[in-house]
C-alpha cells in the first residue's frame, strides 16, 4: 500500500523523523483554516500517488490567505497525469540550504534492507543513478542485527555530504530504519532530505510504502487506504477478495495462479489481442469467487470477450463451470466467452458446461487454442 | 534419484489439524510419502486418521525422528511454526502458506541462513512432488509421472500447465519443486538448479520464472558457471506493466528492473533456451531430449 | 543495580505485564491513605533486597483500614536479616489458584539470555533445582533473533503448566522478555506468577537486576537507586568512582586491577587475616584516586591495619606514592599502613615514601611478604 | 610462533586521537607493532604522529590492509565500533574498552559469532603481547621476555603479576592474552588454551582465571580432552563472598556457582595443577619447566 506524501510524514514524526509541520485539507476552506494556524509562508501540496507534481503546478507557496486561497482552488479538483487531486497538504515552508536525498528498500535480491544516500536530492533519483551511480551511497543492513550507528556514519562519508551534518544524516537514516522495520514498509524515501539553515535536516517529502500481507498488525496504517482512490473494478475486486489489476485493452482474463494469469495474458499478446485486466481467482477457487470474478470483469465497459483459463490443481474444474453457470445466471452477460478447463475434474466441467449450453461460451481444450479464440470474437464484435 | 524429498522423506505437518492441513496431509499419505506427525499446539496426544499430533515440533521430532516439515498454518502463525521447526532441528522445511508479511520472511530467511541447519523452500509455494516417491504440499501428483526432468518454478498453476504438456509429450519428472512467488523464497533457483545438476536422474532442467527480482538473472549466471545439463527456461509476464503486483507478492516490475524481457535477454545470453509459450516448452524439450519414451 | 518489588512492578507494568495495581508507603499515614485508595482486602510489604520477607513477618494481609495501620506500623523499622525497612509497598489481594516461577537470566555461558519457567512456584527455586530439576522447563533464547511465540508454547508445555493458561504464560513471558532486553536487565524473576480464578496469570513478586553498565540509556532506571539504602563506605566510594566492596574482617586493603585485589584479599586470608574491605583504585590511578581511596578505608572504623598492593602497568607507582602522601598530609591515620609497589616506577615510588618518611608505614617488595606483614600489625594492635 | 598477534599484525586503532587512545597506540608502535591506520570519525585525512586517521573502518582497511583492530572509545561507542571492524572484515578484534553494557556484548558476540569471519578478544581486557615481536593493548611490555610460557588471564594487573614472577624465575612467554573480566568475553580460556596447544613455541600453559561463570570448568574438561602440554591454573577470589561483584562485571558468585574452590577442584579433577598464590605459581611453573636458562 502506498501512502500519500502526508500520510508518509505523519508516520515519519511518529519515530521521531523530522518533518515540517502541516495539516491535510479536503476544502479551500479547511485548507485556508490550516494556513492561518500554520502561518506564512506555507507551501500547498497536492496530495496524489504520482510524480511530478511540481511541473504539473500541484505545489504552490502562499504568502499570505488570498493566495492560499487561490492555489488550494486551483489546485484541489486538478487533473495530474490521470489522477485528480481530492486533497491537498498545507505545510510551513523550509529554508532549504542542500537536497539530499535518502532511502531504504526491501532489497529481495540481498534478502536485506538497502540504504541508499545520496547529496544529489530533489531529482529523479533513477536519473541520478543511470548517469552518476557513484553519487549514491549504497548499504545492506544485516535485519538480524539491525541498523548501527556505524552504517549511518559510513553511509554518510561516502555520500559526502556535509561533515557537520554527519551525525543528523546518521541519525535520520537510523530512525527511517526504525520506521522502516517497526511499519514493516517496504520502500521509505525522503526525496529531497533538506539541510536546513540550522545545519539540521528534516524531511521535505515522503514515499512511503507499506506491506499489504502486514497491515492487519498495524490497524492505524491500514485505516489509510483510501478505497475513493482506486479504481472501479479495483475496489470491487478488493472487496470481493480477488487479486485484480486493471489493464488497458479489451479482453477479460480470469485465470487460478499468478503465474498461469500472467501467462495468459502473454498469449493473448502473442495472438494480437490486448488484456483487460489481470484476475487470479487464487488456488482452490470456490464457485462464489468464480461468479464474483465474473462480475468485475465484467464491469468494465471496455470488455469485448472473456477468457477463462483454468488449470486445475487444488482448484476442481467442475466448481469453475459451477460458478459460471451461476454467474450467467445472475448477470446475463452479453459478450462472447471462451473457456479453457484441464486439470482436476475437467470433464466433469467440461460436461457440466455442455449441459447448461451456457449462451456464446466457447470450449477450448488448449490455452493457445483459447487465447487465438478470443482474440479473433473480440476483434470481431 | 531425485531431490529434496523421496521415500527417506518423513513428514511433520504444522496446521494438521486444520481442514485443509488435514486434507492436504491425507492426500500426501495416500501418495505414499511417509507423514508421521503433525503439530498443533493444545492437540497433543490427539491423532490425524492414526498420524499423532504433538504440542511442539521439538515433541514431533523427537518421537518420529521427522526429517522435513510441511507448513501449513495461516500467515500470522507461519514465520513462528518455520522458526519452531528451524529450532526443533528438521533439516527441511517446505511452507505453503501465503501472505505471509515481508518483514517475518527476512528474519526466517536470515536466521535459517546464518544458523545453516535447515533448508527453507517457500513460502508461498505449492510443494515438492519426486513422482513415484513422495509428495508434500499441495502439487496434484497424479498429473505426474516419473521421469528425467526436473522442473523448479515460482508459480503453482504455471508449473502443472508446463509439467502437464510435458507430460502429453511423453515427459516424466525426476522432482518438481516450488520455490514460491513471494519477495524471500528460503530456496532460489541456483539452489534447486544446483540440486538437479548433481541429481543422476535429472537430463533436463527447466526452469519457470516470472517478473520480478533478480533470480533469473542469477540462475543465469550460475547455469554459465556451473551446470553441464540442457536448461530450459520459460517467464511468465512479458506484457505486465511496471509499478503493478501480478498477484505474487514478488512479481512486479520495478523501474527497469525484473522485466520479462530482460530475464529471457540474461538467460539466452547465457546459452539457455527460453520458450515463449508454456506449449512451446513442451516442444522445445521434445526437440532436446528427443522423442519420449 | 537491583530493584524493590514495588520498582520491579511498575517496570514490569510498562512494559504490559499484568501486576497487582499498588503504591508505595514511607510512613502509616501514607500506607492508610493508599490502602483506602486500593481497596480491602489488601496486602502490606516490606520493601527490602532480601528473600524471606514473609517468614520473617514482613508480608501482612489487612481487612480494614485498622489492620493497614496496624501492620504497616509493625513493618516500617522492622529488621529482616540486618535490613532494615523504610518502605512498604501495598497491593489489592489477589486470588490464587496456582503459583508458578519464571526468570529470565544472563546466561553468561552459554552467552544467550535462558528463560525458566515452573509449576512449582512460590518457593525457593534453588532448592526446587537441586531436589527436582526436571520440575524446571529451560530454554534459550538467540538474542538476535530474539523471543518468538515457539519458545513460549515450548516452555508451557514442557513445564506443564494447565493447559488452559499456556497461552497467558506464554504472553507473559514474551513481556518478561520484551522488558529483559529494553530495560537491559541481568535478570527478572516472578515468583510466584500466580493463575487467578479469570485462568489469567498474574506476577505477584518481582525480581529485577538492571545492568549499571548500560543505566545511562535508562535515566528514568537510573534514579530508582536508592543511595540511602547502601552502607555508608560503599556510598562514599560509590560517589568518588571507586569500586569497593564492603567485608567483615580488620584490614583494609588496596590495590589496582579486580582480579590483583580478589587475589590480595586471598593472600591475606591465607596469611590469617581478615579483610576489611575489598577496593580497586582501577586501571591508571592517579594521586588523587589513592588519596579519596584512603579517605573511603579509614572511615570503617574497623579497620586496624591497611595494604597497599599495587602492580604498576598504566599506574605507576610515583604516582601512588604521591597520593599516600596527600593522603598522609589531610587524614592523618592513625593505624599502620603496609605498601608494596611493584612495576612501572616502583623505585621511584619506593624513593618518594622513603623521603616522606611517614608515620608507621611498612615497606615490602612482595605480595606475600606484605600480606604476613599487615596480618600481623592488624593482629597486634 | 606465537598467537595472534605477531610482525605480520597491521593493527587499526578506532579512538585513536583520544589521550589514552593516542598514548597507547604510540606505545604499541614503539615497542616494533605496525600501527597502519587510526579511526576517528570527522577527523579522516588527519595523522597521529604519522598513523592516518580515517572516518571509517572500511576507508582504514581499504587503504592499510590493517589485519588487526584495537577498540579504545568509550563503552557508549565501543559496541558499535566492534562491529564495524567485524563489518570492515578485520580478522582480529582487540576491544580494551571497560564498561560496555552487557546486551551489547551480547549482540556484538552473537553476530560475530554467527558470521564467523573474525576474532573478537576482551572487551575489558589489557590486550595481546608477544614479547619481542608485537604487543596490542596496554600490557607493560618491558615486564616480559620472549619465552615458552603461554598466559591467557581474566585479569589485567595479576596477569603482570603472575607473568612478573615468571620472568624473575628467569622464564619468558610466548604470547599473554588477556581475555578480559567482562560477562561475555568474545574469547574464552578454550580458545585460548586451543591456540596455544597449537604454538610450537610454546611449552607450558599458564591461565588465571576468576570467580564468576564457569570458563575456568569448561577450560578443565577441554584440557583433559584436547590438550597435551602441562598447563598451570590460578584462580582468584577464594574468599569473596557471594553476591557481590568484585570488580570486574563478570567476578560474581552466584548462588553456589561460580566459587573459585569449585573452579580449582574442576581444574584438579582434570589434572591441572593450581597455584594457591601468584607465588607459587611461579614456584609450579619452575617445577614443570625445570630451572629457566
Amino acid at each position: 500500500m502506498d501512502l500519500l506524501e502526508y500520510q508518509g510524514k505523519q508516520l515519519f514524526a511518529r519515530h521521531g523523523i523530522p518533518v515540517p509541520s502541516g495539516k491535510p485539507a479536503r476544502t479551500v476552506e479547511d485548507a485556508v483554516a490550516a494556513a492561518e494556524e500554520i502561518g506564512y509562508p506555507c507551501v500547498v501540496k497536492a496530495q496524489v500517488q504520482i510524480g511530478g507534481r511540481g511541473k504539473a503546478g500541484g505545489i504552490k507557496v502562499a504568502n499570505d490567505r488570498a493566495q492560499v486561497e487561490q492555489h488550494a482552488g486551483a489546485i484541489l479538483g486538478m487533473d495530474i497525469r490521470g489522477l485528480t487531486v481530492g486533497e491537498v497538504w498545507i505545510e510551513s515552508a523550509s529554508e532549504i540550504v542542500s537536497e539530499y536525498y535518502a532511502s531504504i528498500v526491501f532489497d529481495r535480491s540481498a534478502k536485506a534492507p538497502l540504504i541508499m544516500l545520496s547529496t544529489k536530492g530533489g531529482m529523479d533519483i533513477e536519473a541520478v543513478a543511470d548517469e552518476d551511480p557513484d553519487a549514491i551511497a549504497r548499504l545492506h543492513v544485516d535485519p538480524l542485527l539491525g541498523f548501527q550507528d556505524f552504517h549511518g556514519r559510513r553511509l554518510a562519508f561516502e555520500a559526502k555530504v556535509d561533515e557537520d551534518v554527519v551525525r543528523p544524516v546518521g541519525a535520520m537514516l537510523s530512525k527511517l530504519y526504525d520506521a522502516f522495520i517497526a511499519e514493516e514498509a517496504t520502500l521509505v524515501e525522503v526525496n529531497p532530505m533538506i539541510v536546513t539553515p540550522e545545519r539540521g535536516v528534516k524531511a521535505l517529502d515522503a514515499k512511503v510504502t507499506l506491506d499489504d500481507n502486514a497491515l492487519y498488525r498495524h490497524p492505524e496504517n491500514a485505516d489509510l487506504r483510501d478505497p475513493s482512490a482506486e479504481d472501479t473494478q479495483e475496489q470491487m475486486a478488493h472487496e470481493r477478495g480477488l487479486i485484480y489489476v486493471k489493464l488497458d485493452g479489451d479482453i477479460g482474463i480470469l485465470g487460478n495462479g499468478a503465474g498461469l494469469v500472467m501467462s495468459t495474458l502473454d498469449v493473448v499478446a502473442l495472438a494480437g489481442g490486448k488484456p483487460a485486466n489481470f484476475l487470479d481467482a487464487g488456488g482452490g477457487s470456490k464457485a462464489e469467487a468464480i461468479t464474483s470474478a465474473v462480475e468485475v470483469i465484467l464491469s468494465n465497459p471496455k470488455v469485448k470477450a472473456v477468457l477463462f483459463n483454468i488449470f486445475g490443481g487444488i482448484t476442481r474444474c467442475d466448481e469453475v463451470a459451477m460458478g459460471l453457470i451461476e454467474a450467467f445466471k445472475q448477470i446475463n452477460p452479453t459478450v462472447p466467452f471462451v473457456v479453457r478447463l484441464d486439470g482436476t475434474n475437467d470433464k466433469e466441467g467440461r460436461q457440466l458446461l455442455a449441459e447448461a449450453n451456457l449462451p456464446n461460451v466457447h470450449i477450448k481444450s488448449t490455452m493457445d487454442g483459447a487465447a487465438k479464440k478470443v482474440v479473433e470474437l473480440a476483434a470481431a464484435s | 534419484m531425485s531431490i529434496l524429498v523421496d521415500r527417506s522423506t518423513k513428514l511433520v505437518v504444522s496446521g494438521i489439524t486444520g481442514r485443509e492441513g488435514t486434507f492436504h496431509s491425507l492426500r500426501n499419505r495416500d501418495y505414499g510419502t511417509q507423514v508421521v506427525a503433525g503439530v498443533t499446539p493444545g492437540k497433543g496426544g490427539q491423532d490425524v486418521e492414526g498420524i499423532p499430533v504433538f504440542n511442539t515440533f521439538h515433541d514431533a521430532v523427537q518421537n518420529t525422528g521427522a526429517n522435513t516439515a510441511m507448513i501449513f498454518v495461516p500467515p500470522r502463525f507461519a514465520a513462528d511454526s518455520i522458526l519452531e521447526a528451524e529450532d526443533a532441528g528438521v533439516g527441511l522445511i517446505i511452507a505453503i502458506t501465503e501472505g505471509i508479511p515481508a518483514h517475518d520472511e527476512l528474519r526466517v530467511f536470515n536466521t535459517i541462513k546464518k544458523n545453516g541447519r535447515s533448508r527453507l523452500v517457500g513460502p508461498n509455494c505449492p510443494g515438492i512432488l519426486s513422482p513415484g516417491k513422495a509428495t508434500v504440499g499441495i502439487i496434484p501428483a497424479s498429473f505426474f509421472k516419473e521421469g528425467n526432468v526436473g522442473v523448479v518454478s515460482r508459480s503453482g498453476t504455471l508449473t502443472y500447465q508446463i509439467g502437464n504438456e510435458l507430460a502429453r509429450s511423453g515427459f516424466g519428472n525426476s522432482t518438481i519443486v516450488g520455490i514460491g512467488g513471494d519477495p524471500v523464497p528460503g530456496t532460489d533457483f541456483v539452489d534447486v538448479i544446483g540440486l538437479f545438476e548433481a541429481d543422476s536422474e535429472t537430463d533436463l532442467i527447466v526452469m519457470c520464472g516470472e517478473i520480478g527480482g533478480d533470480a533469473e538473472e542469477r540462475a543465469a549466471e550460475f547455469i554459465a558457471a556451473s551446470v553441464s545439463k540442457p536448461v530450459l527456461a520459460y517467464i511468465a509476464g512479458f506484457t505486465a506493466p511496471p509499478g503493478k503486483t501480478m498477484g505474487h507478492a514478488g512479481a512486479i516490475v520495478s523501474g527497469s528492473k525484473g522485466t520479462a524481457a530482460a530475464k529471457a535477454e540474461a538467460l539466452e545470453a547465457k546459452g539457455v533456451r527460453v520458450g515463449r509459450t508454456p506449449t512451446e516448452v513442451a516442444e522445445v524439450a521434445i526437440s532436446l531430449l528427443g522423442a519420449a519414451a
